[in-house]
């Protein structure tokens, strides 16, 4: 066990070429001002990371930068080894990455079971089935327009719509957000099934503990910078993920 | 007098006094809601001046006014720097009026065929209209009306446009000297497409006949609409109506029993003279002429005769159309001195077999002469 | 005025200066035409491109003043000149009377309601003969006359009207310089800001409706005694869609765009006429290439080509007069000793509870940290507070006065400021400007000298005169928070003011604001940074899920196990499979 | 009677002017921008009938796919060349280059086919049934008249299946409410909006069909269009399919039914119920509309405007 600190581990190195996604020197910037830099991730084929950090850390922007709505400025992000940085959103999320984006944004005059259908390319039936045995609150509701459902439902809505082309990877950007600790539980509590499930899932969440508990590895975000990363169970008792939410 | 219009015209050459090359530019609108009675005027014209009078050679180039009077008073000052004789004016009364005082300045005569009859009466001497105005083919329009239909209760249909305003008021005003009120009267825009309502409102006050004054094809749309409902009411149009491109939309049997007002009616072909033009006007634009057409063939063809006979100077030419006469195919054209040239008009009625119409009455404005 | 501006200009004097010179009636009659159209749309920047609002009734604002003073010359024989005040004043009642229902409404509304009102005056122009001639319109009007002197067509006339757009130019300059050309940007760019730094953005909006109008009435007054009859054809869309057109390839702002851009659009088709049936196919094909070559109009493409020379030195910082100082303002507080009560303050968004009854306190001099999880309600806090968003439930009092519900410009001048999360500034305004904007009641060249001084303040002062779309995230801020002190406020709201900055500037910024406070100054500072916080609140809060969950001491918020469950949350419930 | 008859003759407008609305809706989902150039389309597609119909004598309603097919393809080179340069602008620069495209179609046809009014082939045939004609004038149905409601209808269920059954209609839908996300979970978005904009002009053009039959087509019809569609889009609630088609049949009402209404109730009367007054009336209810309820009759309140 070890816990790095703006570095590179050797481990690390050598699990690079067997990586899922592997992203290096990634820099966003708006305008004029850096919103990531240098940031490196590696996520294995299976893993559960956790992505924590502070609001305006920056674990909004590298979701979308991994899925392509920003543009990075530097750096490259490989997806099986291939460079996927100069393809449209919707190339690489046909390459096997699913988007579930921050605030939910489920289709609001689609009904839930459209919400599923438009994301599949494969068996619409049979994927639907599987995310109503998921998410059994949603199968009740399926006829349902999904701007009357309630914040659960949707965020639940919203992982499911992810999973329906089959990803391989999955970005989860803060499925808690406006959720009560309940409903947090039953979002975030599918995130082992999920991975169990062969998908790998890069978790970007507040909710620390919450996070940690469910993923393998973790990475801290503060202002743009990676500033530790390591096994959860690891940064669960360090003092990086405390400070880099309530500071001392 | 038509057998001396064709013999003015078969013996043009015989006639020429004078050599002589004149500019007699064509504005007018091309585009826009007028652009069919437009390409009629253009057509007249341009038949008129590629084939002038014996010794006369005409230049000319075409240009659109679209329907705004700032478009056409450009085309106006363009044209005056090509130092015209005169030049063919835009049918579209607004237009007219705009263009007159730039007619003064620049001392050009006006050959139109606009009807409004506000054109003649702003005291300018550089305006000949060749198309009898509002006033003389309501009247025509009324009469007939009232002594070949026997109409008492007539309903009015007219067009919210310069057109339909101008008209409106002319068959308000001859139906009120025969003491006879409209039982319905109703102002319809171009863009109204469903004739219903109106038709539904006209029988609803009991009216016995429909006088209209509509542009083409909302003309059309109306005979369509009352065909459909079986109306049976008798339908005495305007001139919207005379102009093939319009009756060739509507069958033969809807035109049964409908009667229009015109100056003039070409395709009818009443005398060799005017099978002539006919013939000439459909060899040359694979189209039937209207009165329109006609009308500014024989104005522009006025122009040409007296530039011929030695009017080659605007001044002398003005002069000359404000004081001579001249038998064209539709009739014999003289100014009552406001430059009104055409005092008389014709209606056609459709016989509901064919599509070309006889004329079936003949009215000429005493009191303008 | 920018050199792109000049350059622009320079090319239509040069071809008027062709066109006097050449002297054909035809070229100066088109000129003059054009003059007019520049002269409508120069009023029609004011609502379409210095408000930002898509009106369509600029072209019926013109036709009515063309009808006004061609009736007028026609019924009772006014000249243009008498006829001036009827001409500009009745579109401009028309636009009054228009305003108070459709000028809230945005974008397509607001164009659609324009748009449909103009066909309304349409129909009735057309209806009423006897006033207006109907369809036939009313020749016979005479020229233009000033003074009884009647102005030939030709160079006279071309000359006229061409001084009239000068006249409307300057004035339109005049108009928009300094502070109302600075207010108008904001207002377009970001309408909140424009609340929150005490601009009444209903009334700039009438404002700029307004003058549209009377620059249209001017213009269509002279149009009437150019074309010399009244004709419904005037009050029509084409003369609308023309002045859309001239405007968005001029450019939106700046008098040069709708100069040049009227040349442009009314000389074209004339230019284009021996092209006869194709004149108009031509133009259409024109127009589109330019709307996708030059999207910011002419004035656009040309200052990327003519970028500005440096821009003039700041004021000197030894010449600014001090502010009024801040102290003293304790004295201000209500009768319980608060300068900011909330009571109670409840505001739902659709079905989510966003804020729950929430009750806070804040002395003079003291700085609260407010502090919670994303979507806690820490914003709408601040939105209920400053006027941007209406309470359901609950009071707001100021210093002793009830503020509830009050518009948020009227809450900016009671004396409270704020920041917003993502900066909010004016790309193209220079730092300078974007603070002195914010200083109530003062003349510009006073504001921009006590800007600097606020600047000197938060350490900007040497980026004065630099434009804010390049400026770094830490500087960007500053210059928001001097924004935010130039309405000299007595509470101060702060959100997010450390998101982005690193430690260096961090430090700074928290020296700089604990500064304020002790002047005297309320501050509320929402942060998720704790470190940045801790150290400068004196008090700290922490709301969760709209409700606050508890108060006190930063060390004793920070220590409280409600708090850091919400922050790190519990870990989930779950088993992991095995 | 009357009333039955004005009522039919409404349903028959409102179905035409409903596929124009639509085309429109469609589009401004998809964009958020006004495609003003939607009238001129509808009179395009008129004389693209006309076209098809001198190379192919049969009955409009197997010249219906052709043309919709063609314009269609219209529609894909108006996104290219007007929308998807400008898409990262204000929406008032797809204003004025579908204003350009507008002048571009209605000066092109004036060109090609001159400004004489024309007339497409009927859908199926030029028959009509009477009923009842003693009574009141009898009730008259005109086979184009039933063939343009039933076609209208038709289309309009088409795109309902299309929109709620079909993969492509869900992600067409899915493209206009969230264009980032849907981008996000792989939908193509570029193609999705110009499938969009060949949809809604192919629907264009289908009304273009229909409308030239009865009320002809000339080049310059194209800002009357424009002008229903904008109105039906606003009364029904901006960007509301079913509101749009809603939108359009109240205003057939009041082209149709509201100025013949004193000939159904003699007590009625006055300037308000002319031809122009029926449109002053309509034109205040929507400004109260607009007011009043900014969303529209059909809109929901979350779609807010102001």
């Amino acid at each position: 066990m070890e816990i790095v600190l703006d570095g590179l581990p050797l481990a690390r190195r050598l699990t690079r070429a067997s990586a899922l996604l592997d992203i290096t020197g990634l820099e966003v910037r708006y305008g004029g001002i850096a919103a990531l830099r240098g940031v490196a991730i590696s996520i294995l084929p299976g893993q559960g990371v956790a992505l924590l950090g502070a609001n305006g850390a920056g674990k909004s922007t590298l979701m979308k930068a991994i899925i392509g709505l920003v543009r990075a400025a530097a750096g490259e992000i490989r997806f099986d080894a291939v460079p996927i940085g100069s393809l449209r959103p919707d190339r690489r999320a046909r390459r096997g990455i699913g988007y579930c984006p921050e605030g939910r944004r489920v289709f609001p005059g689609l009904t839930v079971a459209e919400n599923l259908a438009v994301a599949c390319w494969g068996d619409v039936a049979r994927k639907t089935d599987e995310m109503f045995a998921l998410f059994p609150a949603l199968a009740a509701r399926r006829a349902s327009p999904a701007w009357q459902l309630s914040g659960g439902q949707q965020q639940m809505l919203a992982v499911g719509r992810s999973l329906m082309n089959a990803p391989r990877l999955l970005l989860l950007d803060e499925p808690s957000l406006g959720l009560s600790p309940l409903l947090t539980d039953e979002v975030i509590g599918r995130v082992p099934e999920i991975v169990a499930g062969g998908t790998s899932v890069l978790l970007a969440e507040q909710n620390a503990a919450k996070a940690l508990s469910v993923c393998d590895v973790a990475y801290v975000l503060k202002t743009g910078v990676v500033t530790a990363h390591g096994p959860a169970a690891a940064l669960a008792a360090s003092d990086d993920v405390r400070a880099a939410f309530l500071g001392g | 007098m038509k057998r001396i219009a064709a013999c003015l015209l078969l013996t043009a050459a015989a006639s020429a006094a004078h050599a002589a090359s004149v500019t007699l530019p064509v504005l007018v609108p091309l585009t826009g809601f007028l652009a069919v009675e437009g390409a009629s005027q253009r057509n007249g014209a341009i038949l008129a001046l590629s084939t002038p009078p014996a010794g006369v050679t005409a230049k000319y180039d075409v240009s659109d006014t679209g329907v705004s009077p700032e478009v056409a008073v450009n085309a106006l000052e363009r044209a005056a720097g090509d130092k015209p004789i005169a030049v063919v004016a835009p049918m579209l009364g607004t237009q007219m009026l705009a263009m007159l005082p730039v007619a003064m300045e620049q001392k050009i005569p006006l050959l139109t065929i606009s009807g409004t009859a506000a054109i003649t009466r702003q005291g300018n001497p550089y305006i000949f209209r060749f198309f009898p105005d509002d006033a003389t083919t309501k009247i025509a329009q009324v009469r007939f009306a009232l002594e070949n239909k026997g109409v008492k209760k007539p309903a009015v249909i007219y067009q919210t446009t310069a057109y339909g305003q101008s008209g409106h008021a002319e068959i308000v005003n001859a139906l009120k000297k025969a003491g006879i009120v409209p039982v319905y009267e109703e102002a319809l825009d171009v863009a109204v497409k469903d004739m219903a309502p109106v038709l539904a409102k006209a029988r609803a006050a009991g009216a016995d006949s429909l006088i209209v004054h509509l542009h083409g094809g909302p003309s059309a749309l109306l005979l369509k609409a009352a065909a459909a409902s079986g109306l049976g009411l008798p339908i005495i149009a305007g001139s919207g109506l005379s102009q093939p491109s319009t009756i060739n939309l509507l069958e033969p049997a809807e035109l049964a029993g409908v009667c229009a007002e015109t100056s003039s009616s070409p395709v009818s072909a009443e005398s060799p003279a005017m099978q002539g033009f006919l013939d000439a006007y459909r060899r040359k634009f694979n189209a039937d002429p209207d009165g329109f057409a006609l009308a500014q063939y024989d104005g522009t063809m006025m122009a040409l005769e007296a530039v011929a006979k030695g009017a080659t100077t605007p001044a002398a030419l003005t002069q000359a159309l404000s004081s001579g006469s001249y038998a064209g195919l539709a009739m014999t054209y003289k100014s009552n001195g406001r430059g009104d040239m055409a005092h008389s008009a014709v209606i056609i009625c459709y016989d509901g077999k064919s599509r070309i119409p006889k004329v079936v009455a003949h009215y000429t404005n005493a009191a303008a002469d | 005025m920018r050199r792109a501006d000049a350059m622009l200009l320079l090319c239509v004097a040069a071809y008027g200066a062709y066109a006097f010179a050449a002297g054909s009636s035809y070229t100066l009659r088109v000129f003059s035409v054009a003059g007019i159209y520049a002269l409508a749309a120069i009023g029609y920047q004011f609502i379409f491109g210095q408000a930002g609002a898509l009106s369509l009734s600029q072209g019926v604002f013109m036709g009515v003043g063309a009808y006004a003073s061609g009736i007028l010359a026609l019924r009772f024989g006014l000249g243009f000149d008498a006829a001036l005040p009827f001409s500009v004043g009745v579109p401009v009642l028309l636009a009054l009377a228009v305003a108070v229902p459709v000028l809230h409404l945005r974008t397509h509304y607001f164009a659609l309601a324009t748009l449909i009102i103009s066909q309304m005056v349409l129909l009735v122009a057309v209806e009423w003969q006897g006033l207006t001639g109907g369809a036939n319109g009313i020749g016979g009007i005479g020229g233009i006359t000033i003074l009884g002197m009647p102005i030939r067509a030709g160079w006279p006339l071309a000359a006229t009207v061409w001084v009239c757009v000068a006249l409307g130019a300057a004035l339109s300059a005049w108009l928009m310089r300094g502070r109302a050309g600075h207010a108008y940007a904001v207002l377009r760019e970001h309408p909140a800001v424009a609340g929150a730094i005490g601009l009444d953005g209903g009334r700039m909006r009438l404002a700029a409706f307004v003058l549209s109008a009377a620059f249209a009435g001017f213009a269509g007054s002279l149009y009437v005694h150019v074309i010399r009859v009244i004709s419904p054809d005037v009050l029509g869309f084409p003369v609308m869609v023309t002045l859309l057109t001239i405007v968005m390839i001029g450019g939106r702002l700046g008098v040069a765009g709708a100069v040049a851009g009227a040349v442009l659009v009314i000389e074209l088709p004339e230019w284009f006429r021996p092209l006869r049936e194709y004149t108009l196919l031509v133009y259409g094909a024109i127009l589109l290439l330019v709307v996708v070559a030059a999207p910011g109009g002419l004035v656009g493409a040309l200052r990327l080509l003519l970028p500005d020379r440096a821009p003039p030195a700041p004021p000197a910082l030894a010449a600014s007069p001090a502010l009024a100082e801040l102290s003293g303002l304790a004295a201000l507080s209500g009768a319980s000793g608060l300068l900011l009560e909330i009571d109670g303050l409840a505001r739902h968004f659709g079905g989510v509870r966003a804020l729950g009854g929430v009750s806070l306190g804040l002395r003079a001099g003291e700085v609260l940290g407010l502090i919670g999880p994303n979507g806690s309600g820490k914003t709408t806090l601040v939105n209920c507070v400053t006027g941007l968003v209406a309470p359901d439930a609950g009071r707001v009092r100021f210093a002793g006065a009830d503020i509830t519900g009050l518009r948020a410009d009227r809450v900016a001048h009671a004396g409270i400021a704020r920041t917003f999360q993502t900066v909010a500034l004016v790309d193209d305004m220079t730092v300078l400007d974007s603070v002195a904007i914010a200083r109530p009641r003062t003349d510009f060249a006073t504001a921009r000298a006590q800007a600097m001084t606020l600047l000197d303040r938060l350490g900007v002062a040497d980026i004065a005169q630099r434009r804010c779309g390049g400026l770094a995230y830490g500087l960007r801020r500053r210059v928001e928070i001097a924004r935010a002190l130039a309405l000299q406020p007595r509470l101060l709201l702060l959100d997010e003011p450390a998101a982005g900055l690193n430690e260096t500037e961090q430090a700074d910024l928290s020296r700089r604001l604990r500064g304020l406070a002790a002047d005297g100054a309320a501050l509320l500072v929402i942060e998720h940074n704790m470190a940045f916080l801790a150290p400068l609140a004196d008090r700290m809060a922490c709301l969760d899920a709209g409700v606050l969950i508890a108060q006190g001491t930063p060390a004793e918020v920070q220590g409280d196990a409600r708090v850091i469950e919400a922050y790190l949350g519990r870990p989930a419930a779950v088993s992991r499979p095995a | 009677m009357l009333a039955l008859q004005l009522l039919f003759n409404a349903l028959a407008l409102g179905a035409a002017y409903a596929l124009v609305a639509l085309g429109f809706v469609l589009i401004l989902n998809a964009t958020g921008a006004v495609n003003f150039a939607q009238g001129d389309l509808v009179m395009a597609g008129g004389y693209g009938g006309l076209v098809l119909a001198r190379m192919l004598p049969v009955p409009g309603v197997v010249l219906l796919p052709l043309l919709m097919a063609g314009m269609a393809a219209l529609g894909l080179m108006v996104a290219l060349v007007a929308y998807f340069p400008l898409r990262r602008r204000p929406p008032e620069a797809v204003f004025i280059s579908t204003i350009a495209i507008g002048i571009i179609l209605q000066n092109g046809t004036n060109i090609l086919f001159g400004p004489e009014l024309a007339r497409t082939p009927a859908l199926l045939g030029d028959g009509e049934f009477r009923w009842l004609d003693g009574v009141g004038g009898g009730l008259v149905v005109s086979a184009q008249s039933v063939a343009i409601i039933v076609v209208a209808a038709l289309l309009i269920a088409g795109l309902h299946l299309l929109f709620s059954r079909t993969q492509f209609g869900r992600r067409l839908r899915a493209t206009a409410q969230d264009r980032e996300v849907a981008s996000a979970i792989g939908i193509p978005v570029d193609a999705m909006v110009a499938a969009t904009f060949a949809v809604g002009v192919a629907l264009a053009g289908a009304a273009g069909l229909l409308l030239a039959r009865g009320f002809f087509v000339t080049p310059n019809d194209g800002g009357n269009y424009m002008l229903k569609a904008y109105i039906a889009v606003t009364i029904g609630g901006w960007g509301s399919i079913p509101g749009a088609v809603a939108g359009a049949a109240l205003i057939a009402l009041f082209e149709v039914v509201f100025p013949a209404l004193p000939a159904l109730v003699p007590a009625l009367g006055g300037p308000a119920f002319s031809q122009n007054g029926a449109t002053i009336v309509l034109d205040a209810l929507i400004l109260v509309i607009l007011v009043a309820r900014p969303q529209g009759l059909f809109g929901e309140a979350s779609k807010a405007r102001a």
